[in-house]
């Protein structure tokens, strides 16, 4: 039997109240909750300090580029759909310099969960202007404040048709975990957002800032309602929601494709007759 | 060279179905056991413009094009315009008869009648020069029967009675035909067995034949035959060909699936590959093996998109930050891009690294007859391991570098990759000394690579007084070049590198210093392959003969060129 | 005075009946409604078919790389505020090569626009499918049909925030010239998708196709109201609304950098006595 | 190498404030007019790990590293640990109380009593290490004031009391301190009037004395200095920084910024780099100007964020497909990341090519102490013209290649510019002859490059028998290195080029030949600079000092392996 332990307990390179540390904490919950040995996960994750997670559980593991996460993890779980695979890294990462990814990810909608720690900010690199991070916020990088609105991740999301749109708030981590396990289990891309207070460069979101604002969306919400689903993907302010935004049921690329039976490709060996009756199609 | 051969020279604009009446007549050739050499010339547009399709054919293996054409069959005024220069002394033109061909001769072909609908005109073409060159009228009967066979008994019926109507219309002319020498290859009821094949097509195959089975890809000319093919081949076998958002998503996909224990490749061109730098990165850091066709194009940046050129080399070589091993293969004909596809999976699989299969648009779309591969010959490629234990460490420190790898999820163990620099277990470290220890085994791999190589092959004269050094695509240019210098005066023999990194110099050294001139002949600008072998072993090459107009090499202009330089 | 004419006659190489030569006219009828001379417009575009459109009109033309029309539209823009700068190209080369520069601009609001020729297809390399091809539509490189939902740049846009949204069709000139005076109009960032026949490669969305389907929004269309904008924006099906879908006014990047009146850049020239103050707080 | 020197390491975890306590102490030894030279070793991580900020200081010209420690500033107990071992004779740890110091010779500091609070222990320790090396407290004071001046009158006070208390706690101790020789420049009551300066900071100064006004980037360890200095300086001059989604946009909006008039740059390092190479090729095809300040850190991939290697000149000078022109500008010292910044600009513009800084974090994060630059001998860089005819043509065929460049929109000229190649006008055309006219015209700005630029320097022996060859950011430790072996015994010179690209053979064989034995030292596995050299010139190292485990060179780790070999 799985449980939290079975996942480890790793030194990290995290500052410390950080909310990487609970973003942690959930996922090992969620995965233990879902009865997952470590072998059966793949984390994939691009650079940044989110992206350093995969390193603090037992799993399998593909810490690859900035920006490039979600690639790979197509890649490895059409290869094995068996396989459960999460692309988790930073808010830079999957909406920054992966932010092409990020679109084709969804519309392609392979069966994996991106779940995305949001500080709204670059943390690895010492506190630039991320994606999320609020217009006019000054950061070292941006001391007039970040010229460009920010990105809303979930309105994007829920309008690209996105199956599964939830968000987290690392100081629930039962939540989160909750989440996670929804996500794993939705069919299809799944979209965690998760915010997590950065408390060395994020002056602005703190703790306390989501504290304030973030509330627990409940049965009154239908995330199946495109329009109840876009409002409360547009609510950013005083009030926050957390919780699933967005779930429907479409075909994935796997079930459209035709492989979502497919054995691992590393079992795969060619078929020398029927390649060489192809192979007549040249004569 | 070959004893006897025919140029055909097949033009007009696109849209006009200059490829079908092209692809037509060169599988009927190829099926009657003669030998062909396809070179396609053709605008980046899709419709207008000037394009060619060229068939040189004969009974004789052919290696390359050549300029002089003896049948010009021009869809258009422009075609004729253009090419009439190039007309051989028993040259003749297949036109429309309201074209304008001058007093060259010419079969001014009555087109409006031949052809109930202007979309009947390839087919008519085809049957007029079909008859021209005294080919036998039932193979392209079985052929057009076969091709349009889907579309229905009508579509066949209307087609083969044009067919007829062309080939007969030639027959009755006042003309004489020089019919082509009879092809010496046996052919059965089903024709030589022999298969008409591009050299992108046999590098998709050589790639299915060694397992590949993983290829996403963002199309650009003149790579995206690859992908097409693999996926037209191997749709039933279970290769996954995926179009994705751009060329960095195809890499870092491409790299997922490998490690995830899919045989990987992706194909692209320059600007793609330019895109792809940090992945080829991130596959020597990762220790992920990855194939990458480069198919090249002339450059800069956007270039000439549907032309050729040699000139990623250097590209090919340096592509991503930071240092470690790979390898570069570039095939000369389409039996070795079948081949060096093969052995690509091979190497990247041995060394855990990026090896690239360094093509270019001329091969890529070149059309050879070639014997059917003998698959059972070319086996599978060993993948990675399926098992282990718990324990196992994905980066073991290995006398040879190369770790055992084993794939994710089929076993207890677990396997971590990590785009920084890691400990064995693949997990980030900032020990200093683990790093040097670790780039050290990356490097090592170097070796492995080079102990197991394709050696350059000489051809032509074995002791020559000239030697013409070419890598890749140029291959059969020079060999026909070698052939018209000796036969000028001056003993000349061919070095190919079908393999251009590593380079192993005791397999070529003797070969360089044993002729008294050493011309490199390369389709860039700046000499790249000669840079490298002077880096390697001091060699400098004493003469060069350089070409980057987007065209692929012919005996005539290297030879030319070398006497020009005396 | 400009016309029509000043911007030139040209020989394309697009295909008889291309829907390109249509947005080639609306761009004339445009810029000359606008009363601009060509040397002060710049079109800047990809590569494709649609991204061969600068070299058939007469202005300053950047044709860049495949999917990099945007980025290079902002930097020349940035450099010189009172160029009128338009980023023309395909629908691959805006939404799928160039997708994370076209979050990014509509992020940062500058004042351009952003002209796409919405073919549905990948003309040039010969019909593959784009980002807008229509899920399960066969393609050559899509024998069993196109993989991924198409993407929804209207529905995109509007959640993100744009300003300015605007759809129409080649077949009817006047109203997509009407679209492109506008947006360049419009201070900010400015989408004009236009649907654009490809007579090639794509054999379902046909000229007829999209007659069938468009119809222009009328009055009773509030394109400042979120809710009506999204609604027509998600509407693409046996009727698919042209017009302005989304417009209202926010500050632009100039705005809010301060460089809205900047003279341009090549007129720089360093203020050495300030240089050489800034330098002593290194001492 | 200097005759007298003091190398004070502070080490602890990230966000223990060591390199406030660095800058502080570092800053007030270049304003009594000492010489410094700050070597930043640091994690990739905000907290935590370890970290050391060393400061080498006297009163001469210092140009490199040393691994021996006088002072000892101990933030924790691991800095203690692993440091010990580099204590010289005369060396003093100073730590807390609380630290196990074992036997050595310390200052134990009761940090608790002196501070506060723990936030004012880093000025505490500035205290005592100020005091240790008899540094004038006054200098100090000022400093604090002035930099916390902003902060309010409460906290100044509150800091200069803690280091007041600090300082004369040291001086009450039982002893012995060895005071540093007196510095020999005029002081002031201003200071020295000496500027404490980054390599990074100097390319920022140099870049806006050329008038660099346009910076788009996307941040990256180490180049991301560059973009923030040039914003802190540069804001109110008018300059544009601006953080943007990615490397492939960076590149290509300051392509386009370049093309309407600005002077732009882009700074990043090896993987950002990789992702901006189809752009080289841009700018290489539509002949744009443009300035890369690539910052090397170790590969492959994420490779070592923080640390130092000088591994990507290969990728410099091959990134981007295609054939063209490009320099490469190798700073050594602080004073040459201005100057040859500056050049860049010169050089991008009038050969309306790529040019490239190519410097790493070592001396990207060095301090170091410099006079003032006299900006009014560095003028701003002539930009492109801004009037021409209606008829102006941008790429027009000139003997030089370099044809007239003119922006768009101030004047009635139309610009035109293609990836695709393209006629004179900027149009995209398909015509082969012109596309060979324009491929040479080019590839022949290559000369313009060549004709101007920075001869390899010759340091130390001027007729050596041992000739120690560098580039970039190894010359100070090289020099040292050869002072060291020269008093060793056998005479040994440095020969560094500040440009490796192109390269003029007759500048530097000379040189090359003279010695007995010639010494490659490179921060890399492979030797990239010998092999660029033996490429351009057949001369083969005798020998190689290669580095690549993140560190930067030292003097010691040069002679050693020298030796070594011997
Ligand atoms: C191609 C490339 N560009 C830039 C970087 C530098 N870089 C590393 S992490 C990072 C941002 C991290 O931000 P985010 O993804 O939000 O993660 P966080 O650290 O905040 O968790 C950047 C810009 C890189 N490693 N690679
Ligand atoms: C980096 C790169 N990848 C791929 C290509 C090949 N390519 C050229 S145009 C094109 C697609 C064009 O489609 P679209 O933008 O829709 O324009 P259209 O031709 O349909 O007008 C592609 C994939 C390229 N030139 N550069
Ligand atoms: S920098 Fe921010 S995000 Fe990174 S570990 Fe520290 S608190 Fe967390
Ligand atoms: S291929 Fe399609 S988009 Fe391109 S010119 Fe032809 S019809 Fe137009
Ligand atoms: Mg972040
Ligand atoms: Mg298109």
């Amino acid at each position: 039997m799985v449980s939290v332990e079975t996942y480890g307990e790793f030194e990290t390179a995290w500052c410390p109240g950080c909310g990487n540390f609970s973003i942690n904490k959930a996922m090992k919950q969620a995965l233990a909750g879902l009865g997952l040995a470590p072998s059966q996960v793949l984390l994939v994750s691009g650079i940044g300090q989110a992206a350093k997670a995969p390193h603090y559980l037992k799993c399998n593991a593909f810490n690859g580029l900035h920006g490039r996460a979600l690639p790979v993890a197509q890649g490895a779980k059409l290869s094995n759909p068996g396989l459960t695979v999460i692309a988790e890294s930073g808010d830079g990462c999957h909406y920054g310099e992966g932010g092409n990814h990020f679109l084709a990810a969804i519309r392609r909608n392979v069966n994996i969960t991106c779940l995305v720690h949001d500080n709204q900010i670059y943390g690895l690199t010492k506190g630039q202007a991320s994606p999320t991070t609020l217009q006019g916020q000054k950061t070292k990088a941006q001391p007039m404040g970040a010229t460009s609105e920010a990105f809303n991740p979930m309105a994007t999301a829920v309008a690209m048709g996105c199956g599964f749109v939830a968000r987290g708030f690392s100081g629930d981590i039962d939540h989160v975990a909750d989440l996670l396990q929804q996500a794993v289990q939705y069919e299809g891309f799944a979209l965690v957002d998760v915010f997590q207070p950065c408390v060395s460069f994020n002056k602005v979101n703190t703790f306390k800032w989501y504290k304030d604002r973030c509330y627990k969306l409940d049965e009154s919400h239908d995330p199946a309602d495109f329009g109840q689903a876009m409002a409360k993907a547009l609510e950013f302010g005083d009030k926050i929601p957390i919780g699933v935004i967005r779930r429907y049921d479409k075909p994935t690329f796997e079930q459209t494709a035709g492989r979502e039976d497919a054995k691992p490709l590393a079992y795969y060996t060619v078929d020398r007759d029927r390649l060489a009756s192809e192979m007549l199609s040249f004569a | 060279m070959p004893e006897t051969s025919v140029n055909i020279l097949v033009g007009g604009e696109a849209g006009q179905g200059l490829v079908t009446i092209g692809e037509f007549m060169a599988k009927a050739l190829v099926r009657s056991g003669y030998e062909i050499h396809v070179t396609q010339d053709y605008m980046s547009r899709v419709r207008g413009g000037h394009n060619t399709f060229a068939i040189r054919t004969g009974p004789d293996p052919i290696w390359a094009p050549v300029e002089d054409v003896d049948i010009l069959v021009a869809l258009d005024q422009e075609t004729i315009d253009l090419h009439k220069s190039q007309l051989t002394g028993q040259g003749v033109v297949i036109a429309d008869e309201a074209f304008d061909v001058g007093d060259l001769p010419a079969l001014s072909v009555p087109f409006k009648e031949l052809a109930p609908k202007p979309i009947f005109r390839n087919v008519a073409a085809l049957g007029v020069l079909a008859s021209t060159i005294c080919h036998d009228i039932e193979d392209l009967e079985q052929l057009l029967t076969k091709t349009f066979g889907k579309k229905g008994d009508e579509v066949v019926e209307q087609n083969l009675e044009v067919l007829r109507a062309a080939y007969n219309w030639r027959k009755e002319q006042d003309f004489v035909v020089e019919c082509m020498p009879p092809s010496l290859v046996d052919v059965g009821p089903e024709g030589s067995g022999r298969l008409m094949m591009q050299g992108n097509q046999a590098i998709a195959l050589g790639a299915l034949a060694a397992g590949c089975n993983f290829c996403p890809f963002y199309p650009m000319t003149p790579s995206t035959s690859i992908p097409l093919a693999l996926s037209a081949l191997g749709r039933d076998l279970g290769v996954v060909v995926e179009q994705v958002e751009d060329e960095i998503s195809a890499m870092n996909m491409a790299l997922g699936a490998s490690f995830a224990g899919a045989k990987a490749m992706v194909a692209t061109s320059g600007g793609g590959f330019a895109l792809m730098c940090e992945g080829v990165s991130l596959a020597g850091m990762t220790e992920t093996p990855i194939v990458i066709a480069l198919i090249q194009r002339p450059g800069p940046a956007t270039g000439l998109p549907t032309r050729t050129e040699q000139a990623d080399l250097n590209l090919a070589l340096y592509a991503g930050h930071g240092e470690f091993p790979r390898a570069i293969l570039t095939p000369g004909t389409v039996e070795e891009c079948f081949e060096l596809a093969h052995k690509a999976f091979d190497l990247a699989e041995r060394s855990q690294s990026p090896v690239f299969i360094l093509s270019d648009q001329y091969l890529a779309d070149s059309y050879r007859s070639v014997a059917p591969f003998d698959l059972n010959a070319y086996p599978q490629i060993e993948g990675p391991l399926l098992e282990a234990d718990p324990y196992y460490v994905r980066h073991a420190l290995v006398p040879n570098g190369v770790s055992p790898r084993v794939v994710p999820g089929t076993s207890k163990a677990l396997v971590v990759l990590d785009s920084d620099e890691h400990t064995p277990d693949g997990h980030i470290t900032e020990d200093l000394d683990v790093r040097i220890r670790m780039n050290n085994k990356r490097l090592k791999k170097a070796k492995v690579l080079a102990r197991d190589m394709f050696q350059p092959v000489r051809y032509e004269d074995e002791d020559p007084e000239r030697l013409l050094v070419c890598w890749g695509t140029t291959l059969g240019a020079a060999r026909e070049a070698a052939r018209l210098l000796t036969s000028l005066g001056e003993r000349t023999g061919v070095l190919h590198f079908q393999q251009v990194w590593p380079l192993v110099p005791e397999q070529f050294m003797s070969a360089l210093e044993g002729a008294r001139e050493v011309v490199f002949v390369e389709g860039n600008a700046t000499g790249q392959l000669a840079a490298l072998i002077r880096q390697q072993t001091g060699f400098v090459a004493h003469k060069q003969v350089l070409r980057y107009d987007g065209l692929p090499f012919t005996a005539r202009y290297i030879a030319t060129a070398v006497e020009q330089s005396e």
